[in-house]
């Protein structure tokens, strides 16, 4: 028996990405046909100090043994080094935040989706490939809005039209817009996850600025998509999964998670998933209670991920594929079909930094 | 009617008695959840001076929350990198002992609330509340960009700061030290209550011209009342940061002051054991609502509706009479 | 026939209980004193009457039951108040104040401004910056504009310079004789009251201890109930 | 930076000042004309929206949705104030806040309930999008300028009942004294519904207008509360006027520090930095002009002295 | 002639163009009573307010026993020796009767600043409110709580209040108001005896108690002092029979 702690965000304004996480977490172990994994689920209601408790909970109450689920990296710096720290192990189905990849990284910790910069690293990468030579860039004005900037710039080769940091949870942008427009700018990238993305890209197609947008998954993916509605039919984006990936396990994933919830799955889902089943592959190798077998196991990774090859770096976190794709609209159905890599093979750049 | 000195003593047999049953029982948890509401409680009967003694609505004092935090924050974080605080002009380490921390903490939210009150006094009533509000903006948005100590991530302190002959990674020996700090904060409301000062402030908070014509300042008595306040409730902060072995910018937002606030109206304001009351209701509600549904906001709003519209002074109120009595 | 009748009414503030069971009766066309010592429940039988306050016992206006008509509908009926420590609508001004619940009749702007010129000087003053006897005469004034058939005055002349109460005295008097109107009056003094009044009812510790005319109220009455 | 661009930006602060005044406009309404304080707007804000875009969705027609936004948000209005507010009114502020409070907490995981949790669709219809050319070669988007037209018209409606029409007359006087009002005949209850829903409607009105540009999804209702509640407090709550000029103050302040702060720190920071402590500065500006707005006026630029 | 104790000179104030006080001078002398009177808005309370500073005068200046007090706040008058009562009543009605008046005992002992032992075990604050209360009549009501006062009991409790403070001179805006027959004469009553602690300037409407009690009257009219003598010359006036009193008197 082995139990389970997944601490996530399932109330309030960001519920949508912590209930994909779940689902697609449950579908695999639903799967897997193993009645030996207990999960406890709890919400943390997008509150640090909520998740910190939860944390405590589970370690001191529920005495579980292996946590996940943490959606946002403020939330994940909260609680991931204190439970690494009571020698739990941690798998990150969402977050990566730099300082759990280099210096802070830690052996019981394990990012399955990827580190934070990565992404925009590949937005970066991508930008290149598309021959745009003066991008305009802009992102809140937090620490992952900040990584989100670095992590183009350290890709992006052409020069910038300019760099905005904007108010978190900010809804109109047409200042910002304006600065587009004067800038002289070829493209633009932007990070704005959840509800300043859709308002973004809504003012930005009303504006009549039509340069193209590169930006990362986060404001494109399934769940967001249909709020955008066309606004975003074409805009580049970057993303380590696309539902129309090539391989069995995540065309499987794809029809069954369909089935199961009625929806398409998202991003968010596809890491729910991938997180469980790495979970179970090593499971099925070692017991928990040995904690140097069971480690090993996980670092092998010896699963079938939806996104084809997986393997972690001696950070443990994912070096893999990261693509590029396209916002299309199939029927009445706003999705995004696969234009190619656009980083392959990536690490991540604090790699070096861990010592482990 | 349960005499209000009666009540208060259940209250606080509750403090003591369900902590050292779920020691008993090898429920850790439901010490942390009590050291949590302690914290909290300790928060509301800071803010129940301005409030229930004063009458000042502060819609912001998860600032002095937020500071109380931050300086425990930032001390531990230098102490566990290393690093000075301040070179020049002079050096200042960080440290992991709780009560430096908890002076500094006292010491910060002492001059903040100096700062904002000099500046919201000036002003009443409702303006009173969004000027208080503002102010708790401001540190917010400052805390989210100010990269240097984590920005909207926070900072986490890896071990929980020590107190002398104590092990404060125990819980129930953390929830001693808070419950501890409680009492005494208690026992400090209640005196001040009864004081000169406090008979002084309860009349500028119901006659305030009648104070001016007895010759005496209302403003400084409302200021004073006010900075008591925020640095009873900065203290608090320091607690909930080692508590939680953390500290993020949502210490300082504005729902964190609507909680604090709500603490106190769920248990009645003004009342001595409103806050911990209320503190006690609400993170217990939190905790047992939290595993009915992904939807039990809309019960736990649906029964703080339940207190307001039909318990008219909080639950203190309900229980012990409407009028606040001399305890 | 009788307009307003009271019997048995009591009420209390919370626990306390302030009326004992107040009866009168007071006919169309009448005006009747409404008297007692300081605190004895005058001004709350008043506020029973206008619904301000709950109230048990029964409250008759011109053959309406009042006990179970919000205030508003009872003041529908025609009761006109002038209430103690005057209420008026601090940041209206006065002529807004005159207006807000005006109903149509006899009584509008110009008749009101002409019994208290004052109120056109002041007509577009907050009633706050008024002085206090200018605020009385406004919410006589107020009142009067809802053209009720019964107006309670509720010590409606405190704060008055002594000629403008002799100019209430005599407006009431014509008030009367004019249109017919009923009036309840509560006022200290006894004097002025004997001037103007048809009958009077006197309240002792929320009850009513004398009811009769005017002219059987003799010295030695007022000597026991009022102390003068 | 060009004059084009300056002028755009003045013309962007304005019209996001105007849209404030949308949002604010019903909260200037109950707040500052009935005294109560109403965290709930924000939801009321929220019910609008979706309704907007449940409609939208359904009809594809965007003013069956706005009516559709407004009935809405009006009925929800009415509700709550029947069943919950009226009790509140006599209560001190402290109580409003926690009842209000609670709406908000049932009215979000309502609405989740009911929707989901993802965010809902809801666009300009296409005789509304695009920009259009202003005189001097700005290019602006023609729905902004339809709504400053919206929060325009909405501010003289609003003006207008409330100081000139015997309604407006009557809610002040109830503000002042309910009791009162009500013994000198007037039906103040429900007079008191019909100006939270009308309060409610307009809040709703707003939601979907700028949802149509912003995102409608849970939880959107509680950032445009507290600048809403900005917005009054720095022109003076109950004066109409005064929550225009706010609103205008306010959008100006956040777009031109938005814009400007960075810029002006990059005079002598390196670009990155200048961006982050400018922007920074930038969103607390508004805070900041609040906070020396009522200290220099303390009840705001147009708050009755007291 | 006894030396004034508090007299203005020249004040005057407007309202936009409304004259509220015009050249107003005059004096409180020791041991008497002082009356205003005069039509509703002649500028009575401005006045008064004026005197205990929560008004500014245009120009004009104010003085308390030879000091210019025109500069100070009110609560500075307070404390140099202007008792006053509130036309409205302005007690904390949460608190009780003893309460109220040891807050008046706390301000004149000017040292609200103790936090520690309770104001009501502090026998010197608790005896001088005593004191007030025995002086006023209300000793057997003292742990009452305010709210549950009558009017006049309330009327009573804000001149204990001033009391307490041992003022040099009292100001008084209608005392009598709200209060009945009965209460008005006791307060009469009352003032004649408590000017020999302390003269007062009394506004009030109420002639009988004016008449009973004034040593001097001044009338003002539109803001401006008409008239200034004893009862007897007053009543004897023609101009302020029509201006005020009517055939009454
Ligand atoms: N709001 C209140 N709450 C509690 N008790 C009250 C309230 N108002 C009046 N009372 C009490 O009810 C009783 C009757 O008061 P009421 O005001 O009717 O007297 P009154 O005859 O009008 O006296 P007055 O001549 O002083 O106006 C008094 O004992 C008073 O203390
Ligand atoms: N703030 C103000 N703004 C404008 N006018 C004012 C203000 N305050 C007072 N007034 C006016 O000044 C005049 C004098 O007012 P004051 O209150 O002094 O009169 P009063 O003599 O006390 O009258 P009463 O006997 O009726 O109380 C009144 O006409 C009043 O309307
Ligand atoms: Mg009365
Ligand atoms: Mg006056």
């Amino acid at each position: 028996e082995t139990k389970v702690g997944m601490i996530t965000t399932l109330s309030g304004g960001g519920a949508g990405l912590g209930i994909d996480v779940r689902d697609g977490f449950m579908l695999a172990i639903k799967q897997s046909g193993r009645n030996d994994i207990e999960v406890v689920i709890e919400d943390d209601q997008r509150k640090p100090d909520v998740a910190v408790q939860l944390a405590d909970k589970m370690v001191q109450s529920e005495k579980v043994d292996v946590m996940t689920g943490i959606i946002w990296s403020n939330l994940a710096m909260a609680v991931i080094p204190s439970v690494t720290a009571q020698g739990k192990f941690y798998l990150s189905p969402n977050a990566g935040p730099s300082a759990l990849a280099g210096k802070g990284c830690h052996q019981n910790y394990f990012n399955v989706a990827w580190q934070n910069d990565n992404l925009h690293e590949a937005a970066g990468a991508y930008a290149n490939s598309a021959g745009y030579g003066k991008t305009f860039i802009l992102a809140p004005n937090y620490p992952a809005g900040q990584d989100a900037l670095t992590g183009y710039k350290r890709f992006f080769k052409g020069e910038l039209a300019g760099e905005i940091y904007t108010q978190l949870g900010q809804t109109d942008y047409a200042a910002e817009i304006a600065q587009i427009r004067a800038s002289g700018a070829d493209s633009v990238f932007f990070f704005l996850p959840g509800g300043m993305g859709i308002a973004f890209l809504k003012q930005y197609a009303d504006s009549g600025v039509d340069l193209p947008v590169v930006g990362p998954a986060f404001s494109f993916d399934q769940g967001i998509l249909q709020a955008v509605g066309d606004a975003a039919l074409g805009v580049v984006n970057t993303s380590q999964w696309n539902k129309d990936l090539d391989n069995a396990t995540n065309a499987a994933f794809v029809e069954s998670f369909q089935a199961e919830f009625g929806r398409l799955p998202s991003l968010y889902a596809s890491q729910g998933f991938d997180t469980a089943n790495l979970l179970i592959s090593a499971l099925e190798k070692a017991d928990v209670s040995d904690a140097d077998a069971f480690r090993a196991a996980l670092k092998a990774a010896e699963f079938a991920s939806t996104r084809g090859d997986f393997k972690f770096g001696n950070n443990h976190h994912p070096i893999q594929t990261i693509y590029a794709r396209e916002v299309v609209k199939e029927g009445d159905v706003y999705t995004n079909k696969l234009i190619g890599p656009a980083l392959e093979n990536h690490a991540d750049a604090y790699a070096a930094d861990c010592k482990m | 009617m349960m005499q209000e000195r009666y009540l208060n003593a259940t209250i606080f047999a509750i403090l003591v008695v369900l902590p050292v049953w779920a020691v008993w029982t090898d429920e850790p948890f439901t010490i942390t959840l009590m050291t949590r509401a302690a914290i909290f409680a300790l928060a509301a009967v800071g803010l129940n001076i301005a409030l229930g003694l004063g009458g000042l609505v502060s819609f912001g004092h998860a600032v002095f929350f937020g500071l109380g935090g931050y300086a425990m924050g930032i001390l531990a974080y230098h102490a566990q990198t290393y690093t000075p605080l301040l070179e020049a002009p002079l050096l200042i380490e960080g440290t992991k002992s709780m009560p430096v921390i908890w002076l500094v903490a006292i010491l910060v939210s002492t001059l903040a609330a100096l700062l904002i009150g000099v500046l919201s006094l000036r002003t009443g009533g409702v303006y009173f509340i969004m000027i208080t509000l503002a102010f708790g903006q401001m540190f917010y948005y400052f805390a989210i960009s100010w990269s240097a100590y984590g920005g909207e991530d926070g900072l986490s302190i890896y071990v929980r700061n020590g107190f002398p002959g104590l092990n404060t990674l125990d819980p129930i020996q953390f929830y001693g030290i808070c419950l501890a700090i409680l009492s005494l904060a208690l026992f400090v409301a209640h005196r001040l209550a009864k004081s000169p000062f406090g008979l002084a402030l309860g009349a500028v908070r119901q006659v305030p011209q009648r104070v001016e014509t007895v010759g005496l300042n209302g403003i400084r008595l409302k200021l004073v009342a006010f900075v008591i306040s925020g640095a009873i409730t900065g203290l608090s902060g320091a607690l909930f940061a080692d508590l939680n072995r953390f500290v993020s910018p949502t210490m300082f937002s504005w729902q964190l002051s609507g909680e604090i606030m709500v603490f106190i109206i769920i248990g009645g304001v003004g009342r001595l054991f409103g806050p911990v009351a209320g503190a006690l209701i609400f993170v217990g509600l939190e905790h047992w609502l939290g595993g009915l549904s992904d939807y039990w906001h809309v019960y736990l709003g649906l029964l703080l509706l339940l207190i307001v519209l039909f318990g008219r002074g909080g639950i203190i109120g309900m229980i012990a009479g409407r009028e606040r009595s001399d305890v | 026939m009788s307009l307003l009748t009271l019997s048995k009414v009591s009420a209390s503030y919370g626990v306390s209980q302030a009326l004992f069971g107040v009866s009168l009766k007071l006919s169309e066309g009448e005006v009747m004193a409404l008297m007692g010592r300081n605190g004895m429940g005058k001004s709350t039988t008043v506020k029973c009457i206008c619904r301000m306050l709950p109230a048990q016992g029964q409250i008759v206006f011109d053959g309406h039951d009042l006990a179970r008509l919000p205030s508003h509908r009872a003041a529908r009926l025609g009761i006109g108040l002038v209430p103690e420590g005057r209420r008026c609508f601090a940041s209206l001004t006065v002529e807004e104040n005159l207006v807000a619940a005006a109903r149509k009749g006899h009584w509008d702007m110009s008749r009101v401004t002409a019994l208290f010129p004052r109120l056109a000087e002041r007509k577009d003053q907050r009633a706050a910056s008024l002085s206090g006897g200018e605020q009385q005469m406004l919410a006589i004034g107020r009142a009067l504009m809802t053209n009720p058939r019964l107006l309670i005055l509720d010590e409606a002349t405190e704060g008055l310079a002594p000629i403008i109460r002799q100019e209430i005295w005599s407006a009431v008097g014509s008030l009367k004789a004019q249109t017919g109107l009923s009036i309840l009056v509560i006022d200290k003094s006894v004097k002025e009251l004997r001037g103007v009044c048809d009958s009077a009812v006197i309240l002792e510790r929320g009850r009513s201890v004398w009811r009769g005319a005017m002219m059987d109220l003799s010295d030695d009455i007022t000597q026991a109930h009022l102390g003068v | 930076m060009s004059f084009i661009l300056i002028a755009e930006q003045v013309l962007n602060g304005l019209q996001f000042g105007i849209m404030l005044f949308l949002m604010a406009a019903g909260l200037t309404l109950i707040f500052g004309v009935m005294g109560l304080i109403n965290l709930a707007h924000g939801s009321l804000y929220m019910v609008g929206a979706f309704a907007a875009a449940a409609v939208a969705g359904a009809t594809g027609s965007f003013v069956l949705a706005l009516a559709a936004a407004m009935a809405a948000a009006a009925a929800a209005g009415a509700l709550i104030e029947l069943l919950v507010i009226r009790r509140l009114y006599d209560k001190d502020h402290l109580d409003q806040v926690l009842a209000t409070f609670a709406l908000i907490l049932i009215f979000s995981e309502g609405t989740r309930w009911m929707f989901g949790s993802f965010p809902l669709f809801l666009q300009i219809p296409p005789y509304l999008s695009g920009p259009v050319s202003l005189p001097g070669g700005i290019e602006y988007p023609l729905y902004r300028l339809v709504l400053i037209g919206a929060g325009l018209f909405v501010a003289a409606g609003l003006g207008l009942m409330i100081t000139r029409t015997r309604i407006g007359i009557q809610i002040r006087a109830g503000e002042n004294d309910r009791e009162m009002i009500a013994a000198l005949g007037v039906d103040i209850s429900r007079l008191y519904t019909l100006i939270f829903a009308l309060g409610a409607a307009l809040a709703g009105l707003a939601g979907a207008l700028v949802g149509a540009i912003q995102s409608v999804q849970v939880g959107m209702g509680e950032p445009v509360l507290i600048l809403a509640f900005v917005v009054i407090v720095i022109g003076g709550i109950g004066s109409i006027k005064g929550a225009l000029v706010g609103a205008l103050l306010v959008g100006l302040t956040d777009t031109l520090g938005g814009v400007f702060l960075p810029q002006f720190f990059g005079l002598f920071m390196t670009p990155a930095a200048a961006s982050s402590v400018g922007s920074s500065l930038a969103s607390m500006a508004i805070y900041i002009l609040m906070g020396a707005v009522l200290i220099w006026r303390p009840t705001g630029l147009y708050g009755v002295r007291a | 002639m006894s030396e004034a104790v508090l007299s203005t000179y020249g004040l005057s104030k407007s309202f936009g163009a409304l004259k509220a006080s015009e050249d107003i001078s005059l004096d409180l002398r020791a041991g008497e009573i002082h009356a205003i009177i005069g039509p509703n808005g002649a500028g009575k309370s401005t006045l008064i307010a004026q005197i205990c500073g929560t008004l500014e005068p245009d120009v004009g200046r104010v003085e308390l026993m030879g000091r210019d007090v025109t500069g100070l706040s009110a609560r500075a008058r307070a404390k140099a020796g202007l008792g006053r009562t509130f036309q409205i009543s302005a007690l904390a009605m949460e608190d009780t009767v003893l309460q109220n008046a040891v807050l008046g005992a706390l301000g004149a002992s000017g040292r609200p600043w103790r936090f520690w032992t309770p104001a009501l075990k502090d026998k010197s604050l608790v005896a001088r409110a005593d004191a007030a209360l025995e002086r006023v009549g209300l000793e057997d009501f003292r742990n009452m709580r305010t709210a549950e006062l009558s009017h006049g009991q309330r009327r009573q409790l804000e001149v204990a209040v001033a009391l307490t403070l041992s003022p040099k001179a009292f100001l008084m805006d209608e005392p009598m108001a709200g209060l009945g027959m009965e209460g008005s004469q006791r307060l009469t009553g009352f003032l004649s005896e408590l000017k020999q602690e302390a003269p007062i300037l009394l506004v009030e409407h109420d002639m009988d108690a004016v008449f009973a009690l004034a040593d001097r009257i001044s009338v003002l009219v539109y803001g401006r002092v008409i008239a200034t003598g004893t009862v007897d010359d007053i009543r004897a006036n023609r101009e302020v029979r029509e201006a005020y009193l009517g055939e009454e008197s």
